[in-house]
């Protein structure tokens, strides 16, 4: 099972802050995480624009290129503006 | 120290707490404290009020690591770091990033460094209320170019 | 504000004074202090205490005009600028400089001219007492380098 | 009358931190000042040794080819060590 988040604006157009996502072996690729999951709707879709999207995978900023296991946390989410 | 909280903070405390710092209190010459505030303004529109929302757990991490990366560049004393999440006004309190250090050149790099970290690296949004509702901020360009001075190849 | 004393001084206090700043209190974003201690070493010796003279009048005198200067410079509200004289001991605090700006940029840059310049142009003169007895301290070569990267050319 | 100030090791050695100086027409020179003083006695040479002494003319400090007139004040001090 991967636990899907998402933070901010992202939240907010997803319409919810955190779901489990059945683990399968395709999902061990973030692109493909992101596109099924844009997927869902036109709304999920605009929400998951790669363009400007931040990944932390187990609670750390990662690359695209990041390889997902059963088990992992993956948090979608727009720049930080804290401070 | 690091905290993330709804309260307000106090500044004095806060300083007794640097100076007060186990490993060598006697030897910090230089203090230096950087508070973040809520402006009424932004982007020249009037913001009336500010919700901020983290990332539970990964803030914390994040703060931890950049507090660690700090004290690994430069000689100063564990610093204090408290950034408030929940609803705040113009005027409130944000951040507090507190270093001690023998010299105040390593404690003013170190303070600037850490802010500049936090604001590109640590987990929270702001969303401002201005004149025409709430939007969430936008990132800003400066800040991730302040970050990227501290960079190293290693 | 500008305050050459023998007492103590109340950080908390002087932060409250500093974000109530008339000018312009809701846009200014942060809020940089620094604040110098007695050390208890110096140059490798042991420091058990120090004596602070000044050249009263001309010492505010360079206070008021570094302060300007920095007003000129880097848009920041009027600074806090405290500097204790007299007898003092270890961990005591000397000097407090108080920066507020509507970005963090100027007021740390604005913070640092400060205690570079009021280093460097003030008219203040450190005695420690050590293992062998009182001596003045000598001026550092890194102090001149610090301020002498803020020299414009106007 | 020219008042004559002394700070910090200058004033230790000196033995005294002011006074007042009868002002005469080769006092205009900031040098001729502080070899006038400095003939006083072998301390007093000591203590104004041009290397590393500052002037303040007016409590403003001032390079060696500053104009001086009757009724300002000089000082002599080691650089400053505050902060």
């Amino acid at each position: 099972m991967l636990s899907i988040v998402f933070f901010a604006q992202t939240r907010e157009i997803i319409g919810q802050g955190e779901f489990s996502l059945p683990f399968k072996p395709e999902f061990s690729s973030l692109e493909a995480i992101r596109s099924h999951l844009a997927s869902t709707n036109d709304k999920w879709d605009l929400a998951l624009t790669r363009e400007k999207l931040i990944i932390a995978v187990n609670q750390e900023m990662s690359p695209w290129d990041t390889e997902i296991k059963d088990g992992d946390e993956v948090a979608f989410f727009p720049p930080v503006t804290g401070g | 120290m690091i905290k993330v909280q709804t309260e307000d903070f106090d500044i004095g405390a806060l300083y007794q707490q640097i100076i007060a710092s186990e490993n060598n209190p006697l030897g910090y010459g230089a203090v230096i404290t950087f508070v973040g505030k809520v402006r009424d303004f932004n982007q020249e529109q009037t913001v009336s009020a500010l919700s901020l929302e983290h990332y539970p757990g990964m803030t914390e991490k994040v703060l931890n690591e950049i507090s660690q990366q700090a004290m690994q560049r430069w000689p100063i004393a564990q610093p204090i770091i408290i950034h408030r999440v929940g609803d705040l006004q113009p005027g409130d309190q944000i951040v507090y990033i507190g270093v001690a250090s023998a010299h105040r050149k390593a404690a003013f790099e170190a303070c600037e460094f850490l802010i500049d970290y936090l604001k590109t690296k640590a987990p929270f949004w702001k969303k401002e209320k201005a004149d025409d509702g709430y939007h969430w901020v936008d990132a800003r360009e400066s800040d991730q170019e302040a970050a990227s001075k501290w960079a190293t190849n290693d």
